[in-house]
């Protein structure tokens, strides 16, 4: 159980959410989440947005009635946060220059990967491109990570980046979108690095519910994943 | 004596708590909630004699209070269980439960041969996929196909044998029995419902393959009816399961005639649910001045 | 024309939804709710040659997003419909669907021709009553049954003959069939799935008569199942159910292939279900550009 | 949709919650309610505990999952409320002096009785006797009626009753204790009037779940109900 401490709307049917939490978790992991009782049944799947001391912040949009029951817990309710799950970024690329592409909720893990990123190598150069259907103000809280940051709304962020400029990119996003970072990045010979979303039922790699296809056989995204080298994943 | 003991197929369990098939992994994933060895068994995803990829496409999707899952029992083979999973799980000190599917006959006989080298301690026989049939006839839903399975696998292992039944016949007692003469020391139930989704929005099944296997509390009264009429219908132990998702559930599985319960998809909603458990009942029985929960079995 | 206007056995109904037997009484009960002659149809309780009292002790039972009922076809017996309820059901401008279930073949015989005086719509054969026997087995698990009743049934009404299969059978495309080969003109499904409650505290089985009906969203992904192969079975139309309780639903049930549908369970919920569905279908049929609902039966 | 006015805690698990609400309500009857979302499934029936110029309330404990999802509500969320249904109470009795016996959240429905009976007739003499397990802060809210109150904890408030005294009994409790005051307004050959719990899932006659045996056939609690002449339905 942990406490809630905040569950700030942001427009568009996002919210930031955050709550009590001590503990590790890495950048591009994620947490199985539930408010309180047994409706809905399955635990949601929500990347780490950011961690601070005492606190984990999950960056959301409403789709259906999971996301819904989110939406309406406030300050001093309970959430049950199971995890951290699965493998995030590597947070020390070979190269320095990485662009992080984010197509709608697939900012929600790129914010703490650039934070970390950053922390743990101030030399690291790091690009933000973000895409979104409409104007909100997600937008403003990237802005204070103070770092480069490309906003496209309404149209392809992929299409955005440069794919020359940069060494190594992280993406997140719809698959289409994420795809076409992949195959950019195939041309120009840097590798790519993506995250993968599938329906989960455990999140542990116990019911094979999330298993995605690579080239080296069958993966379960909650486990290996959720980040795959593109070429790993998007291979036919 | 521990309360909660019990004895099954000459084993002594710690608890009638089990981990059922495909919910738990090779008894290693749910480490991180707690030992695992804390449970009475725990049965293995299901194995076949040859690789298998699984289902394409969507394979999980929620419905009111359940799940339909298709995953297609992916697995790695019975070979490689042996190899690698298979040590791992003997590790765990609480009873092995192989769970074991085939396309053919044949494969579920050769499957079985090949698991008598190993030390397990029972064998489920899952005649209950619905990908797998027999002439286009599911195994686990007419009673002849059943008692054929269960025969040439009966002589193929040494070790003792549960079958796991199918949900989706019009007489789960007949289909107990069936298995039973044919030499089942235990059987176990229920498989999943078979159930489908649509996507409204794109006009389209969810699932490549259409039907999918329902699970879940939304299933939990046709899963203790049919309990009740297995344990009433053969004197071998049943083991009973399908939506359970607290001690109370587990209870009602006992009183209604199993000997030891399994939980599946209770675990995605509360990963701690095995242990919570455990010492739920133990929390009962002292209540209820049980000396072994075994007390309260087929009360009603 | 009416976008939701759907032919169905001769009959133009306003809109596919119509309300389950056993759930809306004889049609005036959710008046205060709306009016509702808006409905496309509305069946009756279930009725008998006798007048039954129905089950002793708990009748309703709520389950994981379902209900167990053990109503027991409490009913004034079709004589008596005939004198009271009839008039006040016929006065509303809704298909009228009479429910007719039975103890024996000759009382489902004598009980169709008592509704021969009468100017009903369709009546709708129920043999899956679980409480209605014949030689120990019911009429609606056994395809040889179903068939025997259906055609004595056939010859005994004048009327449209709709009959409504139980769920708890192992292959429901032979049961529809079974009954389409004896002349049903419609088949309707699914009724409730055999289940069972039991109360821990008091250590007894819920009901009376232990076992009981499933009905509400959890069987939903059961229903569809069922509905979509009874529909790939037949040629005449199917209507379905089990489960319903939004447009949404009711969309992958046409898109399942059924003709119309019946929402039983999903009213106690929410009582103005079956306005608020068919305002719904109304703006779907709009938003999607479809002249009429018809055009999305049996895409999937 | 009913807004919340308040939902406060009176002790031993109990609440007494108040929605906004205009219309018609007989004291008796009772309301199939359910806080938003489909969890879980059926409506609960609550006896109307007071009626006001814009508002209602209802008295309830909590004993499984639905009235525990009413003990999470506060102050500007809102109910589903469904009615009124059902025949309440006759507030116009054969006999001037009333005896109201109410067990445990049987006194739900009585504090509406009351108030209106006195209202529609001043010289209307009312005796309520009420029985609960522990004390609790329910007692001091029917104390606001100023009327005989005679309070009984852990025992079995049926016995306290004087039945020599009153013309008429309205009961409500636990079903031995209504029988008990049936049998003893028999043997002084008083009226009896008792309100029935049953399961309910339609709540408007159409389910027949909720039948109960009289002399008179079968009848239905939600519909012919809550409230019988105790002979009626106590006849074996
Ligand atoms: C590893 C991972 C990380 C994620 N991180 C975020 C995040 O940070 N922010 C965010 O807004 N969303 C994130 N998602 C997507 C998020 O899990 C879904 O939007 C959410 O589960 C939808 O639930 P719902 O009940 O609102 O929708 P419904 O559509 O009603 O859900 C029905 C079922 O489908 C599943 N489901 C639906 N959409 C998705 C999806 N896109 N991915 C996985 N399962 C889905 C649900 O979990 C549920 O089991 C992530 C998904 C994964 C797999
Ligand atoms: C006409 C009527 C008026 C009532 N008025 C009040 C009131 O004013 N205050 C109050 O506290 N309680 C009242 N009750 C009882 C109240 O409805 C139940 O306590 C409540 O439904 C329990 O729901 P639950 O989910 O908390 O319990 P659970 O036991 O989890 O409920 C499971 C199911 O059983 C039903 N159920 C359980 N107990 C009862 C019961 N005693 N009567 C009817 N159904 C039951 C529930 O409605 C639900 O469908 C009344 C009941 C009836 C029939
Ligand atoms: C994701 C998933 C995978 C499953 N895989 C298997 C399997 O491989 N073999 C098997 O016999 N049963 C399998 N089952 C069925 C479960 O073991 C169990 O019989 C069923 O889910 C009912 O129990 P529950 O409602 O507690 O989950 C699977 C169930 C689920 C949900
Ligand atoms: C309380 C109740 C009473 C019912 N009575 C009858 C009946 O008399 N005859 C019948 O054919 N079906 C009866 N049914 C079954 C429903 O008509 C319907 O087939 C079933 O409930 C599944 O639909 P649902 O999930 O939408 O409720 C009854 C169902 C309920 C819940
Ligand atoms: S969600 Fe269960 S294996 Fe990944
Ligand atoms: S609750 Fe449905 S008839 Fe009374």
């Amino acid at each position: 159980m942990a406490v809630i401490l905040e569950n700030r709307f942001l427009g568009d049917e996002m919210y930031l959410l955050s709550a009590q939490y001590e503990g590790k978790a890495e950048p591009g992991q994620f947490f199985m989440i539930r408010s309180a009782g047994s409706f809905p049944l399955l635990s949601r799947p929500l990347s780490i947005f950011d961690v601070q001391e005492d606190s984990i912040s999950f960056l959301y949009k409403v789709i259906g009635e999971g996301t819904k029951e989110f939406s309406r817990l406030s300050q001093g309710m309970e959430l049950d946060l199971y995890g951290p799950f699965g493998k995030g970024f590597d947070l020390t690329p070979e190269g320095l220059n990485v662009a992080l592409v984010g197509g709608g909720m697939g900012a929600a893990p790129l914010f703490y990967t650039a934070k970390r990123m950053r922390e743990l190598n101030p030399d690291q150069e790091i690009t933000l491109y973000l895409g979104f259907q409409k104007e909100n103000a997600v937008v403003d809280v990237f802005k204070e990570l103070n770092l480069p940051l490309i906003l496209n709304f309404g149209g392809y962020v992929s299409e955005e980046v440069d794919y020359e400029k940069h060494d190594v990119f992280y993406t997140c996003g719809p698959e289409v979108m994420m795809r076409r970072v992949s195959s950019h990045g195939k041309e120009f010979g840097k590798p790519v690095f993506v995250s993968l979303e599938k329906h989960m039922a455990c999140g542990v790699g116990a019911c094979l519910g999330c298993t995605c296809k690579t080239k080296e056989g069958n993966k379960r995204v909650c486990k290996e994943g959720p980040v795959f080298p593109g070429e790993e994943v998007f291979y036919e | 004596m521990n309360r909660l003991e019990t004895e099954f197929l000459g084993f002594t369990m710690k608890n009638p708590i089990t981990a059922a098939s495909g919910t738990f992994g090779y008894g290693e994933e749910f480490r991180s909630f707690y030992d695992p060895s804390l449970l009475g068994g725990i049965s293995s995803k299901g194995l076949t004699l040859f690789p298998k990829e699984g289902n394409s496409g969507i394979r999980i999707w929620e419905t009111p209070s359940g799940i339909l899952n298709s995953i297609g029992l992916e697995n790695p083979s019975v070979g490689r269980f042996l190899e690698e999973e298979y040590k791992r799980m003997r590790a765990i000190d609480s009873l092995l439960v192989v769970n074991l599917g085939g396309n053919t006959l044949e494969e579920y006989v050769e499957g079985a041969r090949l698991l008598n080298e190993a030390d397990i301690d029972v064998l489920e026989l899952n005649i209950s996929c619905p990908n797998v049939k027999e002439g286009g006839m599911a195994f686990g839903v007419d009673p002849k196909s059943a008692e054929k399975v269960t025969r040439a696998v009966r002589k193929a292992t040494k070790h003792k044998l549960m079958v796991k039944l199918s949900p989706n016949v019009t007489h789960i007692g007949d289909m107990a029995k069936a298995c039973e003469e044919a030499g089942a020391d235990a059987i176990s139930l229920i498989n999943t419902v078979q159930g489908m989704a649509i996507d409204v929005d794109r006009k389209k099944a969810v699932f490549d393959q259409t039907y999918a296997g329902l699970s879940g509390p939304a299933v939990r009264p046709i899963a203790l009816r049919m309990v009740h009429q297995a344990a009433k219908a053969v004197k071998v132990p049943v083991v009973g399961m399908g939506g359970i998702a607290s001690y109370k559930d587990a209870l009602s599985f006992l009183m209604a005639g199993a000997a030891a319960v399994m939980i599946g998809t209770g675990q995605f909603v509360n990963p701690y649910l095995g242990k919570e458990m455990v010492e739920d009942l133990e929390r009962y029985c002292e209540k209820e001045n049980l000396m072994n929960i075994g007390e309260i079995r087929g009360i009603v």
